[in-house]
């Protein structure tokens, strides 16, 4: 038995679907950004792959996109959860079923 | 090398464990010698580190005891010398109490995975020329991410003990661990832009190639590691997370027994971590101008870091703790512009060296005593720019007077 | 890749990884669901090692399981009179439908595809690499995402700032 | 923007290992800053006041002893001066200057424990605290050749004092004043200039001069705000009026400055002691005073400046046996007064730092 890119594919595939439900269906808004994480995870998982089993041996490119993709998810992450601390400072919530006001 | 590198030869202890695994891949199937390396070198490493752990808590309370004008441990065995057995013993017999509304699952996994990063550290720094378990080619970058992990530990300490004084330590010590992460980055990045290389064998290899050690070339640099490695094994200067006149414990005030002792332990194996990374990486490792010929590179390594270790006993023994504020601003305001400079400096080292293609032996003096002097200036141009300087008027001590009823007060006096 | 090892190290790394996918959906507790996340990220940076790529590993570890996840952890402290029950909304079914297709439709397109896959071994060493990739080839997205940062911070600083 | 935070109350006490004993110090956080506290104390009463009316005169003098267990000695002092002025008492000049011997070791040993104690607050591993113990030890030596206890000394008594000193008292005594300088150095060195301590305690928990005088603050509390006074030179008793000494005051009224006044008594007292031990008169240390001594019916009160501020008894006799009315103003009690206006804006670290600097021992703020 061995391992391939398939294997590879289809675990960015299922964390990629896990990620996309937490962040469609979970209430808190912080939840949200846990599966915005997850997805970035699985994307970032695939372009690793990709770089170690297609591309040629010099290029490093897969690499440096995953390195791209890590810091926008941690400005990304920082810019939510600061909204989110916002957002609870105004309304005392952060769930999604509440915060449903065009403006405040 | 003069070393025989016979299987017996023990000034190398990768002789005899290469020797065993040469016999298992001669008769074993093709992965056995990879699992018997990888554990007999983290049993080594434990027990090297639960031995030095042993003396060393004997040790300190001894050093602490001549600083404080007193006796320490002496009772049992010879000059007390086995009473951190008895002390072991102690927490394992101890009750190990769990309160009732903790969050049970949390509040006992915290102090198994609290000591884990911490042993994990020691897998890619190097006793000996070989004596490495996992020679990573990023050691360095390793180094750093594992340390920002312990914070996850620790946070599930505080938040599962159900208790405002170990959230609020919890709080602090996540907080603090964050914000020194950065100083302790741009300090190794100095490093690894003089050596060329994130891996710590390279970097000793540098250091011996050299014949410098990079505490000459980057002053700066060991000093914001030194301080912001204090803050992350929460010694004394920087103890708020368990700051016991403010917070009781911090994040330990729920645990006794052995799970107490296993946050009490971590602490320890974190400043045997920071020691030996200050060792390896700014002191040259096993390496000591030629000795590592003659006397084996590991007692060398061990002398260094115990020697480290013995500086933070000895701020242990002096200094007083920081407010968390102060402490946070330290890294914000202090270290994180000097340790940008020192970076800046280096990086502009390294180029005139490599662009001007110069010898090494002509540079490398002219850099250390350009950036001693330059540490000097900025530590003590920052710390006037930032107003620490004392207030003129104040006087430095309480001021005699004769007569009564008057007031003395205020500025002009 | 076909190596003991290899096969064993990413079967465990995988179940992990997604079985702790499972728990942040699955636990009730919203700290629990933190704490799963950064099991999942721990997960994905050893899959990282197994495809050789250390330098992204280590990054991962450090800024996903050092610094995102207790971002995180703040957040959730921070919004202490929110819910934290890691609850669903009104979604719930349609985004189970449409996670499922999803990962149907990736899962199919990974599988059917040919991929024109190079027979190559790993990588000797990503990091020095990666510096002078980031370094010459895509300096400009470099800078760009350094100024992205900085935008990002100063927002987070000007946003929670109290005045 | 505003922060929408709720307050919080945070029970420092009353077990906490900075509170000095079991006193409760209720503080509502808003996030960092106090914004308000509420010190609770009784959890040390010993309704010390009511027992004394039921015993004699010479049985409460041991009382005396556990109010401020540090200084037993000034304690002691202080009643019998009270007793004294009461039933018109003089003491022999001996006594009075074996009092002001044993009353300025005491404060040595007791602010030796205040800045110990202070800079533990500040985070210091032991290391004051075991450097300044090892001095108190002589002290407590001292004490032990002369009247054979080491804390509750039960020292002083009314006409004068228990027993006149032994013979090996004064060589170790002269010992101990001709090293004390060297040690002060070596504490000034450790404490003083030690760039956290100013950090720490600089401009934190700062006093009005106004305020300290008009919660009737003294002792060192009064004095770190810059306001000069003190008994031993204002009402001068026992022997103080013969001696020489300077009063240290601060400039801020910060903890620093408490810190520094305390620093400089330590020099003060021993200029004292030197002065004293020289001019020691021969002749009784006391007067005999009986047993169930009947002060004609009257009151007194009667003060001295102890260690951590005015001490003074005020006594009521109705010409029987028992104190009619036995009152004690104990300074760490009414020193704590201001703490509230200290600490609301600080910190919770902050407010355990000024509460160490205000040295109280909580046997005299219950009693």
């Amino acid at each position: 038995m061995s391992v391939e890119l398939g294997h590879y594919l289809m675990v960015g595939a299922i964390l990629f679907s896990i990620g996309l439900y937490v962040a469609l269906a979970k209430r808190n808004a912080v939840g949200i950004l846990m599966g915005i994480e997850l997805m970035f995870n699985a994307v970032n998982l695939t372009l690793i792959s990709f770089s170690r089993f297609v591309s040629p041996p010099t290029d490093v490119s897969g690499h440096v996109f995953v390195v791209f993709v890590i810091t926008v998810a941690a400005a990304e992450a920082a810019l939510a959860l600061a909204l989110a601390v916002v957002v609870y400072r105004n309304r005392e919530t952060i769930d999604i079923d509440r915060i449903n006001l065009m403006r405040w | 090398m003069i070393f025989l590198a016979e299987w017996w030869d023990l000034r190398d202890l990768g002789n005899p464990v290469g020797k065993l695994l040469e016999l298992l891949g001669d008769h074993g199937p093709d992965w056995l010698p990879y699992a018997v390396s990888a554990i007999v070198g983290s049993i080594t490493i434990v027990v090297f580190l639960l031995v030095s752990l042993l003396a060393f808590a004997w040790v300190e309370r001894r050093l602490l005891g001549r600083m404080q004008a007193r006796l320490g441990p002496n009772r049992v065995g010879p000059w007390g010398v086995f009473q951190s057995i008895a002390d072991a013993i102690k927490f394992v017999t101890k009750e190990a109490i769990t309160s009732r509304n903790v969050d049970r699952w949390m509040f006992w996994a915290a102090p198994v995975l609290v000591a884990v990063p911490v042993l994990v550290v020691f897998a890619v720094l190097p006793f000996g020329e070989g004596m490495v378990l996992a020679d990573l080619n990023v050691g360095v970058l390793f180094v750093i991410a594992v340390g920002s992990v312990t914070a996850i530990p620790i946070f599930m300490a505080g938040w599962s003990s159900n208790n405002k004084f170990s959230l609020l330590g919890a709080m602090r010590e996540v907080a603090m661990l964050i914000s020194y992460e950065l100083p302790q980055v741009l300090a190794l990045l100095g490093v690894v832009v003089f050596a060329g290389t994130m891996r710590m064998n390279g970097i000793v290899g540098w250091q011996d190639e050299h014949n410098t050690w990079l505490i000459f070339l980057q002053p700066l640099a060991v000093l914001i590691y030194l301080i912001a490695g204090t803050v992350e094994i929460n010694r004394t200067p920087t103890d708020i997370a368990e700051a016991e006149s403010e917070i009781v414990a911090g994040y330990h005030t729920e645990y006794s027994g052995i799970k107490f002792g296993m946050f009490w332990l971590t602490e320890y194996f974190a400043g045997f971590a920071i020691a030996a990374i200050i060792a390896t990486v700014y002191l040259g490792g096993w390496t000591l101008w030629g000795l590592e010929e003659w006397v084996p590179g590991w007692i060398i390594f061990l002398a260094k870091l115990y020697g480290l270790f013995w500086l933070f006993i000895w701020m242990r023994g002096t200094l007083p703790r920081l407010r968390i504020d102060q402490l946070m601003g330290f890294a914000w305001k202090f270290l994180l512009p000097l340790a940008l400079i020192n970076i800046f400096v280096a990086g502009l080292e390294v180029l005139i060296w490599r662009e001007n293609d110069l010898a090494a032996e002509a540079v490398l003096p002219g850099f250390a005593i350009a950036n001693l002097v330059l540490a000097g200036v900025l530590i003590v141009a920052w710390a006037r720019f930032l107003g620490r300087a004392r207030p003129s008027w104040r006087p430095a001590r309480a001021r005699l007077v004769k007569e009564l009823g008057a007031v003395v007060y205020g500025q002009e006096g | 890749m076909d190596d003991v090892g290899s096969v064993v190290a990413f079967w465990m790394l995988s179940v992990m990884t997604l079985g702790a996918a499972v728990m942040v959906v699955a636990v009730r507790n919203l700290i629990y669901a933190v704490l799963f996340l950064i099991l999942s990220f721990i997960g994905v940076a050893g899959l990282y090692l197994t495809l050789s790529a250390d330098f992204v590993a280590i990054a991962q570890v450090l800024i996903y399981a050092g610094a995102v996840s207790v971002l995180i952890l703040f957040a959730v402290l921070l919004t202490p009179r929110a819910a934290r029950d890691n609850a669903e909304t009104f979604l719930q079914v349609p985004g189970l439908v449409l996670a499922t297709l999803v990962a149907v439709t990736i899962g199919a397109i990974a599988l059917v595809t040919d991929w024109n896959e190079a027979t190559r071994g790993a990588f000797p060493e990503t990091a020095g690499a990666i510096g002078e990739a980031l370094l010459d080839k895509y300096v400009l997205p470099f800078e760009i995402a350094s100024v992205i940062l900085l935008a990002a911070m100063i927002g987070a600083i000007v946003l929670v700032r109290e005045d | 923007m505003t922060m929408k935070s709720e307050p919080f109350v945070v029970n420092v006490g009353p077990q906490h290992p900075s509170t000095h004993g079991v006193f409760r110090l209720r503080l509502t956080m808003d996030g960092e800053k106090i914004v308000d506290a509420e010190m609770v104390v009784g959890y040390l009463h010993r309704s010390m006041e009511k027992l004394a009316e039921g015993r004699t005169y010479t049985q409460n003098i041991p009382f005396t002893d556990r109010l401020d267990y540090l200084s037993a000695m000034s304690n002691n002092l202080a009643y019998c001066m009270a007793v004294e002025k009461l039933a018109g008492i003089d003491v022999p000049e001996r006594g009075q200057f074996l009092r002001v011997i044993m009353a300025e070791f005491q404060r040595i040993a007791n602010h030796a424990m205040a800045i110990a104690s202070f800079a533990m607050e500040c985070g210091v591993w032991f290391t004051p605290l075991m450097w300044m113990f090892r001095e108190r030890e002589k002290i407590l030596d001292l004490f032990e050749m002369t009247c054979g206890a080491r804390l509750t000394t039960n020292y002083v008594r009314i006409g004068g004092v228990s027993f006149d000193i032994p013979p090996e008292f004064m060589p170790a005594a002269r010992a101990l004043l001709k090293e004390m300088p060297e040690r002060i150095a070596e504490y000034e060195a450790l404490l003083m200039e030690n760039e956290i301590i100013l950090a720490r305690s600089r401009d934190v928990g700062v006093l009005q001069p106004d305020l300290a005088i008009a919660s009737s603050a003294s002792g060192p509390v009064l004095r770190g705000s810059g306001v000069m006074w003190d008994i031993r030179k204002a009402d001068p008793y026992a022997a103080y009026d013969r001696l020489e000494f300077d009063i240290p005051v601060g400039t801020c009224g910060d903890c620093y400055d408490r810190f520094l006044v305390r620093m400089e008594e330590l020099r003060q007292s021993v200029r004292i002691l030197e002065q004293a031990l020289d001019m020691l008169p021969d002749g009784p240390a006391s007067v005999n005073v009986p047993l169930a001594l009947r002060p004609p019916a009257g009151e007194a009160y009667a003060r001295i400046e102890a260690p951590k501020g005015e001490l003074g008894f005020y006594l009521v006799s109705d010409g029987s046996p028992h104190p009619h009315r036995f009152h004690i103003r104990s300074p760490s009690y009414i020193n704590l007064t201001p703490l509230r206006d200290m600490v609301v804006g600080l910190t919770v670290p902050d407010a355990v730092i000024t509460l160490g600097s205000i040295d109280i021992v909580l046997g005299e703020v219950d009693r």
